[in-house]
């Protein structure tokens, strides 16, 4: 790519894993921009926090291959994946429930988040 | 004797509690794709079974998501899934 | 019993589409007659030849051809959901001056009548993908 | 068609207009299966009352026709079409704003309903 | 200065609430497809207006939807639509 | 000021894809550059070359190729996305051992990068379809 640019994109995830394959397409462009030096979140929203449960075994689904490029996110250098507390709570979760660490963020937190994007991406 | 397959979450649709909202006595829940996702809802769950419904769950895809089937529940295979086709006519599937 | 299937979503945009395929092989396993599947909307899309599934995925249109083939069940496309999404057999591609077609084998397209006429005919109706 | 049954097809239309195709197809086959002489119901669910809602002005969409097939239901014979009060009332609409005569229905006859059917149609 | 664009109703996505729920003070709302659907709500309503939010609807999407435009709210076209894009910025579209 | 836009969803099962056009031309009107439009996950159905719409309906497939071809804009079709929903152009039909391809002109299909990349270089992404 010929810029030299580097911005700050978002990357939303708001449906849960299996019935789309949204989030595929959201990690294969979340780690393209990584790739191309950006500085990358990726927020898990409402149902999107699903994609991180525990113990999936989606093994005879179109979408099993999404769990292990979530597992593999760290090892890219994408490392700020943010969920809100709140929706946590909603959904009777706790961060053990999650197959990755994610920064739980208040409200508060994450209007700041928002305040510092250059794009954001929704899948 | 409507067999009412519930396909989203409660967070997806409102599906599930119009569903509650009229269904009848002898009537039967199967909850299936993301509709799986109910078992999380404490509230639902308790609506459930003051209403003494008759509930299933769809065991290959409670799995898929993460979902633990708690021994309060049922679960079925596909097979059993047809077996209530069979025995519980006609069905609706909730989107 | 005879069954019939109704599938309105597309192979790999919602789960729908393989819990009708799964379910359509455990009626067959148990015995039932499976008559007829009828796609309708994005189900559709199940109809198309120039899918290229990824090795390590079920190939979930080449999967309904032969469930369709082995146990002679009719796999029927809504002909105005066809139109609109570009899926077209040989006759319409003709009658639309289209270049190509790409219906995928033992498809046929019809209209919703075929819908209607397997809720009648069949024991049971189970719709997947809404 | 070569049967000479006569089944009562219940058709539940719940998504909204101009969003999906949806109703234009559900509205073929109400139209089809009457015309093969069953006894069809229609029954408008959550969010599908919305079809019904007067003053749609949608000739820049492409679902822009399927009011005037709502409107020839009538003259087509399909004359059992239902909608939930309490769907009307938790959407703060009264029989007013909609375009057809439906019966509204509470909970005990909307049960009612559903044991007289045999196939059950979702679009 | 985020645009928030919501798509879809109240009822059939939760996107409404969760966007309100973290929305800053300069940011704007956007509510187009069946997002405009939103403005039947009147709890909604009463919140985005006790929150102080900026907040559009579409003309043509609410035309297509026979909802009344009220005096209490501000529409755009595609044109205005544009304009909210240029002034405020990044834009998240919400399913 | 530079626009790119990403639209998700196919012409005709949800609005957003007639939108998404809509949002175009006035992007256009208003004297604004749009580079590129990158379509991904059903998105992608809109650049089938074999779509019949009846006559009295606006052809959203058309409609973009032709703004695209008057405004010198970027059509791209994300490549996983077509591969598994049968839209192929020649080079992957030869690829694939498919008997025909179905891509409209001038829709190129191409991968995510292009949608990253059209995230950091235009001053703004809008997108349509979720």
């Amino acid at each position: 790519m010929s810029t030299n640019e580097t911005k700050n994109l978002l990357f939303v995830f708001d449906k849960p894993p299996h019935s789309s394959p949204a989030a595929k397409e959201g990690l294969d462009a979340i780690l393209t921009a990584s790739a191309f030096g950006q500085n990358v979140t990726l927020l898990l929203m409402g149902d999107g926090v699903f994609q991180l449960l525990n113990n999936q075994d989606a093994s005879h689904l179109p979408t099993k291959n999404t769990a292990s490029i979530f597992q593999a996110l760290e090892m890219y250098g994408i490392e700020n994946i943010v969920t809100p507390s709140e929706n946590l709570k909603n959904k009777g979760l706790s961060p053990s429930d999650l197959s990755l660490h994610c920064d739980i963020v208040d409200n508060i937190q994450l209007a700041k988040l928002y305040v510092k994007q250059d794009q954001i991406l929704s899948f | 004797m409507t067999l009412h397959i519930i396909t989203r979450s409660d967070s997806q649709s409102q599906s599930i509690h119009h569903c509650l909202s009229f269904i009848g006595k002898k009537d039967t829940l199967l909850f299936i794709e993301d509709g799986t996702y109910c078992i999380l809802n404490n509230a639902l769950s308790d609506a459930l079974q003051n209403k003494n419904i008759q509930c299933y769950y769809l065991q290959a895809d409670l799995a898929a998501r993460g979902l633990a089937a708690n021994s309060d529940i049922e679960v079925v295979d596909y097979d059993g899934f047809v077996t209530l086709t069979e025995n519980h006519h006609p069905s609706q599937t909730w989107g | 019993m005879k069954f019939a299937l109704h599938i309105t979503c597309s192979p790999y945009s919602k789960q729908g589409n393989l819990s009708g395929l799964k379910f359509a092989r455990a009626v067959l396993e148990k015995g039932h007659t499976l008559t007829r599947v009828f796609f309708s909307s994005d189900g559709v899309h199940t109809g198309s030849q120039l899918t290229v599934i990824p090795q390590d995925e079920i190939d979930i249109p080449s999967a309904w051809s032969e469930l369709a083939t082995t146990h002679n069940i009719e796999l029927i496309l809504c002909i105005s959901a066809c139109l609109k999404r570009g899926l077209l057999d040989q006759d319409e591609a003709e009658r639309y001056e289209k270049e190509a077609s790409n219906i995928r084998q033992p498809f046929v397209i019809s209209g919703l009548g075929q819908l209607a006429e397997a809720a009648i005919t069949n024991d049971r109706l189970v719709t997947f993908g809404v």
